[in-house]
């Protein structure tokens, strides 16, 4: 037991920050600080930055561009990334579709999709969630019938993150309808987001952003040979791919960057003539907060350090649930500094309100989402007490 | 003591709700409306007028219908309850309500006259950015130069500053804070207006000289040389608007309660309604209980206005319920409802937002309970029926 | 709509006021305000100057000491009384059984018990809950079969508070055990505590006192008039006893007492010479309690002036539930104020904690079965869902 | 950074629970053992001596193992899960600890050689009536009169006073504050001993020119003729307490969370087993959150210790932790007990007194949340792998 990071780790996380650092452009850096929305472009920059550094897919087998890091390297490399507010690289390329085909594809399918995914050349969205299904993930309805060489899908899928940016969607589809229990009978497919008979439809969040999608197909055809792994095994695809989804859903780095833009914006606000950073109230809602943040990331290093065996810790699903529990506490402490300021929201010239008080609430609405997705707060409880607690 | 209504309270909320109904009824007509400037409905600003709701707290012989803060809490709840966007507390209760506390009686005339008529819209300029929550004027200033007033500073946000047709403005005069009438075309005077989070608009407020008239008579020996210090009444001002806000946000939060509970309802997942699912039922019971207590208090608030009893701390407590209650309810309504909430194409997210809004443009609940706690030595229970909140008569 | 108390009010308070505070012995009332248990003999003695005075069952019918008093007197006069310090009435006596017998007790039971009951001649206790029962109440296994003139009782009964003080106990008993629901099938019977077969055993709480009892039935006979009401009718009798129950329960003055206690204490305490009651973190502490406490009285008041019809308000299942959370939040906030002084607990002379330290710890964990006894704080969510959300 | 434990760590912990499973696994024979003075069980001490455990911190030339704070939180942890009633964290790391830092050599081998054969207990006896949380004696003086040092004042509560063999006792003199020990037949020393409401035994200790032993060398020239002040030594020791604390009560978290778990799994209301209430589950899920989020924070701060970090800090950090998750567990392994939770015949209730204990004897987590908020204005984000937490080696 010891707590000090090795000179080899020390030397490791330099080199992650001085990479982030001064690799990738301040432009896009100073966007994400600023808690503004990306471009296609911005993103796409980042992520080929990484790449060509061997930085973007770590994880994934080295034969693919992976490094065979030790789960310390990746949470070092994950925290610097964020601290630096570098966006990181597209989680439905390097996090789901990506290793899902390095496990379960082809030698074709590698071949073919795993180096233009890992440098974004192709941009991918995901198609699990559907209207009538939501945290019963099962239960989908879009359905795929064999007609000679292709698969015709049609129905629907909803909370497609940046679909309108996607070349291709990944998608999960009931190729079974008569197996037994429902998590049978479904397939993992994948096919470009303009085929004939794929439609989008932008969903408008309450920030007034568009980061969300539904998307349509009508009788799409999809050739055979985009079938992942095996028929009728794709919930197991799910599951490896949602796991790996909850990796770095902490998100310590990008909270503990919030609470460091919250100290700074609270000097920037008076309170007949002292800074609102003194005011004791304000100070002891941070020194909460904060020792909150570092039980979390103490948590994860334990989780990392105990985990290197592949079998995942069981506090990990702490991390999910309390991860976003404290990314909302961050965002909503912003909008607190802000005070009559955070009204300011979509101001434009000819505002003296700063730009970080502007978007304070849009974000803080936007942030109530990351206890929904990706397994909601409820799907992490039902976890814990069944799988750890045996309840 | 009696907290039931009267007959002619009822036939107001009645009234008042059917009007609201008959305009916001239909969720996607507030999204509509609020997409467009001015943020709000001229013909329901009409129609309120018509219904005597914008001249309610004003007394008759200036335009008004002489009613009380019962009334106006009945009408900000069932503004909260389909969050109607017409400017109600900001234009009636906080600035209407300023020039008729402090306003000469040929100012009253002037402006709340049209006011209640619904021929203007009135904004009170009083935020400066860079500071919070202030009874003072600081970052604008009032000179006299041959008897005319001249405003030279910056306010925002300032809520429907931009289409405001009056303006009241608060200025550092020697000897404290003075409060003025801007009109909105005047010379020196530049809005900048844009949308809020929650479908509100506000602006920046930018006096460059801008001739301004005194509001309320000049204090002093002598008939009066001394602009007099307005403070006081700001803070009276605002007290009652978040009272009225506190009412606004009961409304909101009943509705994202009663919208949650009927998702829970109807909503199926793993083959059942998510009402069958009792850590979803507690957790809106929880939403209940926070509901029913700050509806109490934002209601004893409002009586404590209409006895005449110490508004400022009445309003501090049903500020900081309020406060706590419209965050629990307002995050829990998302998150009971899952994905849908976070859409602007579902109602229930507007009202997270809108009781976001209403709890920072007047202080939140911890400046609300910062209040309150520097007072709780000097006595050793509340009485809420009692001293200070009534007053002896 | 008006908040100030009529003058009529203003004098009934007035007259509560002066009779608890000048006709309630002093010693009894320094008892309960330094949190000590008090003896049979002082509640006894309390009782019997309020029921001399007519304070004790005012809500009973006139006929048998009540006093037709609106419900707002009722609640004057209850807050009245716990902010004087004064013990209420025994509830077991004034609030269950009395109204129960009252209401469905014939002449002969009416007569024999009511005068008795009010005056605390009979001490009664309840036997409700069932060690395999708990918040399942109905589905009690205590069963009472006929022999003769007699029921002859079996069984056992748990959590009888004060069952070591009481003449008499009032029992839920099976009495059909062939109903088809179990609500069905239960009735009410009373006997004393000294018939043959009844032990008692008791219960030591985690704060070291003992308040309540195990009850053993073997065999007792218990002659057939001691039936209240109709045979198998218990359940209904039972449930409006508990909707009794709950009238006050919020303990709103107690609370109050309890702040008002809180805020002496802090200024008995010094931190490096300042006293605790200017620490702005225990003021914000206090202040957001008292205000809560203060939306909670005025939650009581508006269904108690909007329940003047026999009906009870819907927003009623709120009392118990917050009230028993700020309850559980005033002993706390007491045993943080006395800091490491809370750990003397069960110091004596030769101590210098004062006495309110030494109780605070004590009464916080006693103070634990407030939000679980008399329909825990589950079961009013419960009802609240159910009844109120329709969920 | 490596968060493993290593095999002799493993072993520690295994011999440490064996006998402590023995003493106490029958949660009936510690409500026995704590009904009786002392408190505790000799022979228990004596075995936990014989094991090392009670030497476990101290220099092999002084008694002990020479052992670090790793160790002692395997051991605090230990006697948490069966909320063993010896005084190891009180009389080894406390009072021992502070023996360990300030004395001389012939005091440490005089007083922990004893200590950890387990012939002798200590105490720290450093709080006084009517303050808290203090590094600094008042109401405690010291004379030195022809070479003698003469104690006077009032020490309460001193945990485990009225047993201890040895007192160290915390004085103010000339300068600040100085340590002293007493022996427990010292002339002139009242102890009057009651039991805590946990089972623990505190006292109060009245001295009355009670002759006592400088703890340490004086200091300053001339071979030193200056009583040092000791207040930071006190912090330090306090610190470390603070930190077995914190592990101890993660132990007694855990067991207190199993219990709740199994007796979710096995009561049977309406008919079903309670895990069949989600309600209750996801309660509990929480519960394991609050648990976990603790450990990890304990286990740092113990490793921060023994990286020769900012132990103060890391120690504030770990109390505000397991403070919030002491009463949220202790709190709901009780309701979810129901009435049973509240007896003193079923354990639950028990595990919640003794962490209701360990959070007011130094420091409770609202005073470790004002020490941290006083520095976060500071830095800007902090790093727990990083300084001041670790030092640079």
């Amino acid at each position: 037991m010891r707590l000090q990071l090795s000179p080899e780790m020390e030397a490791f996380r330099d080199e992650m920050r001085t990479f982030f650092t001064t690799q990738v452009p301040a432009e896009i850096r100073d966007t994400l600080a600023a808690r503004r929305h990306l471009s296609r472009e911005q993103y796409v920059q980042a992520q080929r930055i990484l790449n060509a550094a061997g930085l973007a897919v770590p994880h994934w087998p080295v034969e693919w561009g992976g490094r065979d890091w030790t789960p310390l390297q990746r949470h070092v490399w994950r925290e610097e990334m964020q601290l630096a507010n570098v966006p990181e690289p597209l989680a439905f390329n390097t996090s789901m579709i990506g290793p899902v085909i390095a496990a379960f594809g082809n030698q074709e399918q590698k071949e073919r999709f795993l180096a233009r995914t890992a440098n974004l050349d192709i941009w991918w969205c995901q198609g699990f969630s559907e209207p009538d299904a939501g945290s019963d993930l099962a239960s989908l309805r879009t359905t795929a019938v064999r007609d000679g060489d292709d698969w015709v899908v049609n129905g629907q899928k909803t909370w497609t993150t940046l679909g309108q940016h996607a070349d291709w969607i990944f998608c999960l589809v009931r190729t079974d309808p008569t197996a037994e229990k429902k998590q049978r009978g479904i397939s993992m497919l994948v096919f470009p987001m303009d085929s004939p008979g794929v439609t989008l439809r932008p969903i408008q969040l309450i920030d007034g952003g568009h980061e969300v999608n539904e998307v349509f197909f009508e009788d799409v055809r999809v050739p055979a040979e985009n079938l992942v792994g095996e028929e009728n095994r794709g919930w197991d695809y799910a599951k490896f791919l949602l796991g790996n989804e909850r990796v770095g859903i902490a998100r310590v780095g990008a909270t503990k960057k919030l609470i460091s833009q919250a100290k700074q914006h609270a000097r920037e606000i008076t309170v007949d003539g002292t800074p609102l950073s003194q005011d004791p109230r304000l100070t002891a809602r941070i020194a909460e907060l904060e020792n909150e943040l570092v039980a979390l990331e103490l948590t994860a290093l334990r989780v990392v350090a105990n985990s290197a065996d592949g079998k995942p810790h069981p506090a990990s699903s702490v991390l999910k649930l309390r991860g976003s529990e404290l990314q909302q506490a961050a965002t909503e402490l912003i909008v607190d500094i802000a005070g009559p300021l955070s009204l300011a929201s979509f101001a434009d010239g000819g505002s003296e309100v700063p730009d970080w008080a502007r978007v304070a609430t849009p974000e803080y609405l936007n942030y109530r989402k990351v206890s929904i997705y990706g397994g909601s707060n409820e799907v992490q409880r039902t976890i814990i007490a069944g799988t750890i607690l045996g309840l | 003591m009696d907290f039931q209504y009267d007959s002619e309270q009822n036939d107001l909320r009645e009234a008042v709700r059917g009007l609201l109904q008959r305009a916001y009824g239909d969720p996607e007509v507030r999204r509509r409306t609020v997409a467009a400037d001015p943020g709000f409905d001229e013909k329901t600003w009409a129609r309120l007028a018509e219904m005597g709701v914008l001249g309610l707290p004003f007394a008759e012989e200036d335009g008004g219908m002489g009613a009380g803060p019962i009334e106006v809490g009945i009408v900000a709840e069932e503004m909260g309850r389909v969050i109607a966007p017409e400017p109600f507390v900001e234009s009636v209760v906080l600035a209407g309500g300023l020039v008729a506390a402090v306003g000469t009686a040929a100012q009253r005339q002037a402006v709340l006259g049209p006011l209640s008529e619904g021929a203007t819209v009135l904004a009170f300029a009083h935020a400066e950015p860079g500071t919070r929550w202030s009874t003072t004027a600081r970052g604008v200033t009032a000179t006299e130069d041959g008897g005319t007033w001249r405003l030279t500073g910056v306010k925002e946000p300032v809520l429907h500053g931009a289409r405001a047709d009056v303006l009241v403005v608060s200025a550092a005069v020697d000897g404290g804070t003075a409060l003025y009438l801007v009109r909105g075309d005047a010379e020196g005077l530049t809005r900048t207006g844009y949308p809020t989070h929650d479908g509100t608009r506000a602006a920046n407020v930018t006096l460059a000289g801008t001739p301004a008239e005194l509001l309320g008579e000049l204090s002093g020996e002598g008939g009066g040389t001394a602009v007099a210090d307005r403070s006081a009444d700001v803070e009276r001002a605002q007290a009652l608007a978040r009272i009225a806000y506190g009412n606004e946000a009961v409304g909101a939060m009943d509705t994202a309660l009663t919208t949650t509970a009927e998702y829970l309802r109807t909503r199926k997942q793993f083959g059942v309604t998510l009402n069958r699912f009792q850590a979803l039922t507690f957790r809106a019971a929880d939403m209940y209980v926070s509901l029913e207590l700050a509806r109490s208090t934002a209601l004893w608030a409002s009586m404590v206005a209409d006895a005449g009893g110490d508004v400022v701390a009445a309003a501090d407590r049903a500020r900081l319920q309020t406060s706590r209650a419209g965050r629990h309810i307002g995050k829990e309504a998302i998150q009971l409802h899952g994905g849908i909430g976070v859409t602007a194409e579902y109602s229930v997210g507007h009202y997270t937002s809108r009781l976001t809004a209403i709890d920072h443009v007047l202080g939140d609940g911890d400046w609300a309970a910062d209040r309150l706690a520097a007072r709780v030595d000097g006595y050793p229970t509340v009485d809420p029926l009692g001293a200070p909140y009534t007053r002896a008569d």
